[in-house]
């Protein structure tokens, strides 16, 4: 019964989502469209964080790796193809993850927290210290990758809704394959090695190897995600790249409820809706955030998607002991 | 009386654990306490130490309230667990591990004492600086039962204490307990070992699923076969 | 009456969160003594912190744009983010003007119609204090600043300066921002013994910059200099550590034109705190968006005829009256300053009417 | 470089990596012994700067600033314990994370509120003003000298906190089973906050002493998170002398790396921090 | 004679200056149940671990079927058919009980790249963790939790987890520890029809179990071999007696 509210909720949110250019204006329907830009890239994170129990602090890098990818790619005067574009800079963003995951895949816990950190902020340093993408100032992406295939227009990115159509069907198509992914084989010793890697080890399991396809996996879709972002606002800088995107990122993951691919995208929605509220109330707008954090911890333990079903447990009687 | 109590309903989550279980111990008085695997065994124990709040009923210890807690208070009034499964702290020490728990006993006594302890178990002396995690399996459990006796415990809990110990340690246990025993400060005992329990302790209580079935001496479990197979199956 | 649609797209949290308080403030004692209205226009803000972070500049000025439709963008302090709002400007074909980012490619190969700055180039001061250092005999200097854009183009300002007029810069220092640990620097300043040092810092940087190199005991032996804001809203933090620097800016503590006085008397008035540099870029961007509006005479908001007419303004600032560039950068006087117990004394005019050169602008 | 140079900046590695060590002593205690993914260390170590700016233009002196600061923070850390950490030793420690990222903010803000978004000095105790010439141009000032002192002692007196004393394998058995601690009659909670605030006292003692020296500012906070977080883990997490030793690393990479690879200055710090994990996937000290 | 699967020689293990582990050799054949016995801390688990590949010996060498495997990784042997089962518990405590042997069951063929199949409909991999599950004594627990299950049904959820990995060479390290009388009776069972086909090395220290299935004993001390022999030769010996067993008489 519960399964099939949250499916009947899951498909009303995508049904607003569907329509919403129809009637929201531009500027929301590209909010919408970062929000799903955003949820691609914690979705790829809470692949790593909520079912393989890898918390990577430097998921940012694979995110503006991609977006640098994208805007290197793009002539100064020129739109790029986006059936290049697109699957160049996945790969670069995956391929960057594959060699840092051979390294960072050896620490754990604490200390894999803080490798990943490292590798990203030494890609941060790279891209903010030298020309080689404009430095510290970001470069812009002029145009827009072209979609034309042989002649044939499929869509055009430049138009608002075509992109809003581009992102949603992006995200839907991470969404479906992360659910395939986690309910075959390979996404089960994930989990299992989230919960106790030692264990799967002594099963048979080559969990470097499972960790390793895992981390690749959610490089890459950062990366797709980053080079979404980058279509989206046509500008790359650095700061893609920086602890702190990291940091949001993982905050989604958390906010929303980890182990839990629509928690992620309601931990994006969230942390952007409630940055959007809250700055047209008050210059101290950092403040309400914070507070609502500490409550959300406070009252919503688990993160948004562990929420309904405690509010029906509790509605089906109290809870004792644990 | 040390440690009782009444009516006990206790649940994890909504599944009903101990179903109306009154309980009491007196100072040096030794008690097995004996069920299947799942009966509820453990929870009771938990439930007294305060870890777990019961739904109905209450426990007192030394005549005071002390239902749900606090654990630490519960403790400090003399009462020592050794859990299952061992409970020491990996990232410490031997030695570390049983200081850190030293205490002088309610009435002041320090008859355990550290020099005392590495006596009873000398093969934990010969691996004082190990850390907790690297101690074999049986190594823990007795660091776990000399660290309840390092706070001079009125009464001590066991749970299961010897599994995993060799046959002679397991006996060279037992006598430490009767040692225990004799010198006034009283035990729950939960082993599967019922044989040992039965001879070891004055009275014994049967749990099967969360109801006590059987309470009363030692010695008539001992002389009634029929019971324990019907309640502990064997 | 019509009404204008500002954004102000600035900081108001994090680092740099004073200076965005004070461009806000600037900018609305211009409306304010313009009766609450410029050009005749009512103005109606729109406002959004950017937290200084430029990922999230470009969808930030969009809000602006886009949501909030406005007429003209106000913004902003940091340069990465400017450029991204220099950007959604261009896209959107919207009016923006920049009342602090000093990164040269504002005004230079990224320029644009409709973008137009009210304070500097970050090529400006440090260009007019590469000629004071020489010009006081100074020949073999070191630079150090944060390795990002805007200290890059600061020193290499200074050096084209300093370096046409017979100077050399004996090493460029960088560190990487915004780490403020200097005592290696400073080791190695005291090691190689040049005539004279020149800094960009800001903020906190500029603070522990100065003192440090005060207690170091190389403020006795090495002359300090520095460009732009080393000495702005910092000089108190700096506690004594300050006291007889030499900066190039195009503002001073005690201008003597009378615009200047009544702006302080005013600002200080409204908002119980001495007016800086940025208060008078903000004040000055709604001077300049005022000189386009009047253009209208009070007809609908034409931004082809705004641009227009602000290109050809010549405004009365606080800083002393300046024009624009053709790309829309302030052609406007470098004063070099002394601090002063807790101002920067006017010490004179470094450089009259400089320009930006502009480089790589196209329009 | 000459010979001269070279022992200087020796000094100026030690140095800088004894004021890290500093920075980063509270969360030895709260992140390294306790266990807390506190990412408001920062924010309690900007609190402590505030703090001896408001109180030393109080009182006029800094010495005096902080024998008033750190019992405020001390009780400020435990009423924080007391309101929200204490839920949450239970869950998922990411939870942490969420929690303490909230009061990063609402510090930042509150402190904007309180004080303004200005700049701040705050002077030297006259006691410590001098300087000490090193080379013909070169001097050194004493406070920094005093600092390294303090932090020396500091890093000896929580070495011999958590490895010697009672309460400090009372705390570090605390981080493993919290339930066995209370099982054997220790309040386990009352120790907690105590040792919180104590990390929290810590993290405004440094941001006192630091001040002079470094200045007040907004986001002086989230400037040196990572560092201290940097400086926990490659010690070893749980190791004082880890923790120092990981700080001078750190003071040793920066310091030579900014003069020797300026173009890789940036990066060091990772690089460091990359290569010491990789080579000790635990820490330089690791602890069982 | 029957068939060597695992067969160790000079294994040696040190831990800084403690020799856990010194020069033991040890064979398991199939069709017999090899029992290690010995003290606390005279080195069991540790040879459990360096045959099982968790820890790897400091010299000697650990041959499968032959072959030489002790560089091989714990996966590995694992994959060849070493399965093992741990002292202490060793669970996936938020899974259920089945899906903790459907993953046992699994890692015989992981098949990680068939994106499109369920895992949780394998039909193998779950018709043997029932099987597993049966044995075990856990039918009916199927869908518990395995961290909200009794210590003593966990350590039984320890056991079918080995199990259903179906290795040919079982290290049972204390089996039976926790486990109540019923279901050690039950396990004594099992262990005699589990021998038939497999190499079993079981480590315990209820002697009665012992007895009742051992058809070898080695007795281990101070990580050395003391003893080793058929059951009858092991109880009788007077050293294993000294150091291990203690004297008839004063058994309980
Ligand atoms: N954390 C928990 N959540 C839910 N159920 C639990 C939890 N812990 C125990 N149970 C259930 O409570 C019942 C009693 O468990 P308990 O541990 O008290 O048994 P026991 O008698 O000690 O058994 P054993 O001899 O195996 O230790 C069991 O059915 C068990 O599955
Ligand atoms: N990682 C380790 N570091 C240091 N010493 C260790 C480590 N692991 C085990 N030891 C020591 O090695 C010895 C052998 O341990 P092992 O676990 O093999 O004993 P065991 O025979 O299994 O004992 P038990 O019957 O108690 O489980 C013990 O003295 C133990 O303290
Ligand atoms: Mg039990
Ligand atoms: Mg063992």
């Amino acid at each position: 019964m519960n399964s099939r509210i949250s499916t009947i909720f899951k498909l009303a949110v995508l049904a607003g989502v569907l329509a919403f250019p129809a009637f929201g204006s531009d500027f929301y329907a590209e909010m919408v469209a970062k929000v799903l830009i955003l949820a691609i890239f914690a979705m790829s994170l809470d692949l790593l964080v909520g079912f393989t129990g890898l918390v990577s602090f430097g998921h940012a890098a694979y995110f503006g790796i991609a977006a640098y990818a994208v805007a290197l790619m793009t002539p100064k005067y020129d739109p790029a193809n986006l059936w290049l574009a697109l699957p160049a800079s996945i790969l670069a963003a995956a391929a960057a993850a594959f060699v840092i995951g051979l390294f960072v895949l050896r620490t754990k816990g604490i200390y894999f927290i803080m490798v990943t950190l490292a590798f990203a902020q030494m890609a941060y340093y790279v891209f903010h210290d030298t020309p080689l993408g404009g430095g510290s100032d970001g470069i812009y992406l002029n145009f827009k990758p072209d979609a034309t295939i042989a002649g044939w227009v499929p869509f055009d990115l430049n138009e608002p809704h075509h992109l809003y159509y581009f992102v949603v069907a992006a995200m839907l198509a991470v969404y479906g394959l992360l659910k395939l992914v986690l309910r075959s084989p390979f996404g089960r010793v994930l989990v299992g090695i989230r919960s106790n890697e030692h264990r799967m080890l002594s099963l048979g399991y080559a969990t470097f190897r499972y960790k390793l396809a895992a981390f690749t996996l959610a490089g890459g879709l950062a990366g797709f995600a980053g080079f979404l972002y980058a279509v989206l606002f046509g500008f790359v800088t650095p700061e893609y790249l920086s602890w702190h995107k990291s940091g949001d990122v993982l905050l989604m993951v958390i906010l929303g409820g980890m182990g839990n691919l629509a928690g992620a995208i309601a931990g994006a929605a969230a942390l952007v809706g409630l940055q959007e509220i809250f700055t047209g109330m008050t210059k101290h707008w950092q403040l309400l955030m914070g507070l609502t954090i500490v409550a959300a911890v406070l009252f919503m333990p688990g993160g948004m998607a562990a929420t309904p079903a405690r509010i029906m447990a509790r509605i089906n009687g109290g809870k004792t002991n644990e | 009386m040390l440690l009782e109590a009444i009516g006990l309903h206790t649940y994890y989550g909504s599944s009903h654990i101990l179903h109306g279980v009154n309980f009491h111990i007196r100072k040096g008085e030794a008690l097995g306490l004996m069920g299947r695997n799942g009966m509820g065994k453990t929870t009771l124990i938990r439930t007294m130490m305060g870890f777990l709040t019961p739904k109905a009923g209450g426990v007192l210890v030394r005549g005071q309230r002390m239902t749900g807690g606090p654990t630490h208070r519960i403790a400090k009034l003399g009462i020592a667990y050794v859990p299952e499964g061992r409970g020491i702290f990996p990232n410490l020490t031997v030695r570390e591990n049983l200081i850190m728990a030293a205490r002088a006993g309610v009435d002041g006594q320090r008859d355990w004492t550290f020099d005392r302890v590495m006596a009873t178990f000398p093969r934990l002396a010969e691996r004082i600086e190990n850390g907790g995690g690297n101690l074999s399996g049986g190594e823990q459990q007795m660091l776990t039962i000399g660290r309840a006796l390092m706070t001079n415990p009125d009464l001590l809990i066991l749970d299961e204490a010897t599994e995993g110990l060799a046959p002679l340690i397991v006996r060279e246990i037992w006598r430490v307990i009767r040692e225990i025993r004799d010198s006034g400060i009283a035990t729950v005992i939960v082993d599967k070992n019922h044989s040992a329990v039965t001879a070891l302790t004055d009275r014994s209580m049967i749990l099967v699923k969360g109801q006590v079935v059987f309470d009363g001496p030692s010695t008539e479990v001992r002389n009634n076969p029929e019971l324990i197979k019907k309640h502990l199956g064997v | 009456a019509e009404k204008i649609k500002v954004g102000l797209m600035l900081p108001y949290t994090g680092t740099y969160a004073a200076l965005g308080t004070a461009i806000t403030n600037g900018f609305k004692q211009y409306v304010q003594e313009q009766g609450g209205k410029l050009g005749g226009y009512e103005v109606e803000y729109s406002v959004v912190d950017d937290e200084s972070d430029p990922s999230k500049a470009t969808e930030n000025a969009s809000k602006l744009v886009k949501r909030d439709n406005v007429d003209v963008l106000v913004g902003t302090v940091h340069s990465g983010v400017a450029l991204a709002m220099a950007k959604v400007a261009r896209d959107t074909k919207t009016l923006l003007i920049i009342p602090n980012a000093g990164a040269d490619e504002l005004t230079g190969p990224l320029c644009a119609p409709n973008v137009f700055r009210s304070s500097f180039s970050a090529w400006q001061p440090a260009y007019a204090m590469g000629k004071i250092v020489a010009e006081r005999g100074h020949k073999n200097v070191v630079t150090v600043t944060w390795k990002y854009s805007f200290g890059e183009q600061s020193v290499a300002g200074f050096k084209e300066a300093f370096e046409k007029a017979g100077g050399k810069v004996a090493k460029e220092l960088y560190l990487p921002f915004p780490n403020v640990e200097f005592q290696p620097f400073l080791t190695e300043i005291a090691s190689l013994k040049p005539d004279a040092v020149f800094v960009f810092f800001a903020g906190g940087g500029a603070v522990k910059f100065v003192k440090d190199y005060d207690a170091a005991g190389l403020k006795k032996s090495i002359p300090l200099y520095g460009s732009g804001f080393l000495t702005d809203g910092t000089i108190d933090a700096m506690g004594g550590s300050g006291e007889g620097l030499l900066t190039t800016l195009h503002y001073a503590d005690n201008l003597t034109n009378p615009k200047d006085q009544a702006f302080r008397k005013a600002y200080a008035m409204n908002y119980k705190i001495q007016p800086d540099v940025y208060a008078v870029q903000g004040y000055d961007a709604a001077q300049m968006l005022k000189t386009g509006l009047d253009s209208l005479k009070g007809g609908k908001f034409d931004k082809d005829a705004v641009i227009k007419a602000m290109e050809t303004a010549k405004i009365d600032s606080p800083r002393g009256a300046f024009t624009l560039s053709k790309a829309h950068n302030p052609v406007q006087d470098i004063y070099l300053r002394k601090v002063e117990g807790r101002d920067n004394k006017l010490v004179g005019v470094a450089e009259k009417a400089l320009a930006d050169p502009a480089r790589g602008c196209r329009m | 470089m000459d010979f001269v140079s070279f022992l200087i900046q020796v000094l100026n590695s030690l140095q800088y990596g004894l004021l890290l060590f500093l920075v980063a002593s509270g969360l030895t205690l709260v992140f390294g012994i306790m266990g807390i993914i506190n990412l408001a260390h920062g924010s309690f170590y900007m609190v402590g700067a505030y703090l001896a700016f408001a109180l030393t233009s109080l009182t006029g002196n800094l010495m005096l600033a902080i024998a008033l600061g750190l019992p405020l923070a001390f009780v400020f850390g435990a009423i924080l314990e007391w309101a929200l950490f204490s839920h949450l030793y239970k869950r998922d420690h990411l939870e942490q994370v969420l929690l303490t990222y909230g009061l990063i903010l609402i510090f930042e803000e509150l402190r904007s509120l309180a004080v303004g978004d200005d700049v701040h000095g705050v002077t030297i105790p006259e006691l410590f003003s001098a300087s000490i010439p090193l080379s013909d141009n070169l001097s050194y000032p004493v406070y920094r000298l005093v600092i390294s002192v303090v932090c020396l002692a500091l890093a000896g007196g929580l070495y011999w906190l958590i490895q010697k004393t009672r309460l400090g394998m009372m705390i570090r058995a605390g981080s493993h089973d919290r339930d066995m601690v209370k099982a054997l009659g220790i309040d386990i909670n009352l120790l907690y906050r105590t040792v919180f605030a104590l990390g929290v006292a810590l993290a405004a003692l440094a941001g006192m002493l630091a001040a002079p020296i470094s200045s007040v500012y907004p986001g002086m906070g989230s400037s040196v998170l990572i560092i201290s977080f940097v400086i926990v883990v490659i010690g070893g997490v749980g190791s004082v002398w880890g923790a120092l030793v990981a700080a001078l690393v750190i003071g040793f990479a920066d310091t030579f790396g900014k003069v020797l690879l300026p173009d890789l200055a940036g990066l060091m710090v990772y690089l460091v921090m990359a290569v010491v994990l990789l080579w000790r996937p635990e820490g330089i000290f690791k602890k069982g | 004679m029957s068939e060597v699967l695992l067969a160790a020689e000079g294994m040696t293990r040190r831990f800084g200056g403690l020799l856990a582990n010194r020069d033991v050799k040890i064979q398991l054949e199939r069709g017999v149940l090899h029992a290690l016995l010995g003290p606390n801390g005279a080195g069991k688990s540790t040879c459990i671990n360096m045959l099982s590949g968790d820890l790897p010996p400091s010299e000697g060498t650990i041959r499968y079927k032959g072959e030489d495997i002790t560089a091989l990784t714990s996966y590995q042997r694992s994959r060849i058919g070493i399965g093992r089962s741990y002292q202490r518990t060793n669970i996936f405590p938020k899974f259920t009980v089945l899906e903790n042997c459907r993953l046992a069951a699994q890692s015989r063929k992981p098949r990680p790249w068939s994106l499109l199949t369920n895992a949780l409909r394998m039909p193998e991999a779950v018709e043997r963790a029932r099987a597993a599950i049966a044995e075990a004594g856990l039918s009916g627990r199927e869908d518990r939790v395995a961290g909200t299950m009794s210590h003593g049904e966990q350590r039984q959820l320890e056991i079918a987890m080995v199990l259903a990995t179906d290795a040919e060479v079982l290290l049972l390290d204390e089996p039976l520890a926790g486990m109540g009388s019923e279901e050690s009776a039950q396990m004594v069972t099992l262990l005699n029809r589990l021998k038939a086909t497999r190499a079993i090395l079981l480590v315990e220290h209820d002697m009665d179990a012992v007895f009742a299935v051992a058809d070898r004993i080695t007795v281990m001390v101070n990580g050395q071999v003391l003893e080793s022999g058929s059951p009858e030769q092991i109880r009788n010996s007077p050293d294993v007696q000294a150091a291990y067993l203690g004297h008839e008489a004063e058994h309980e």
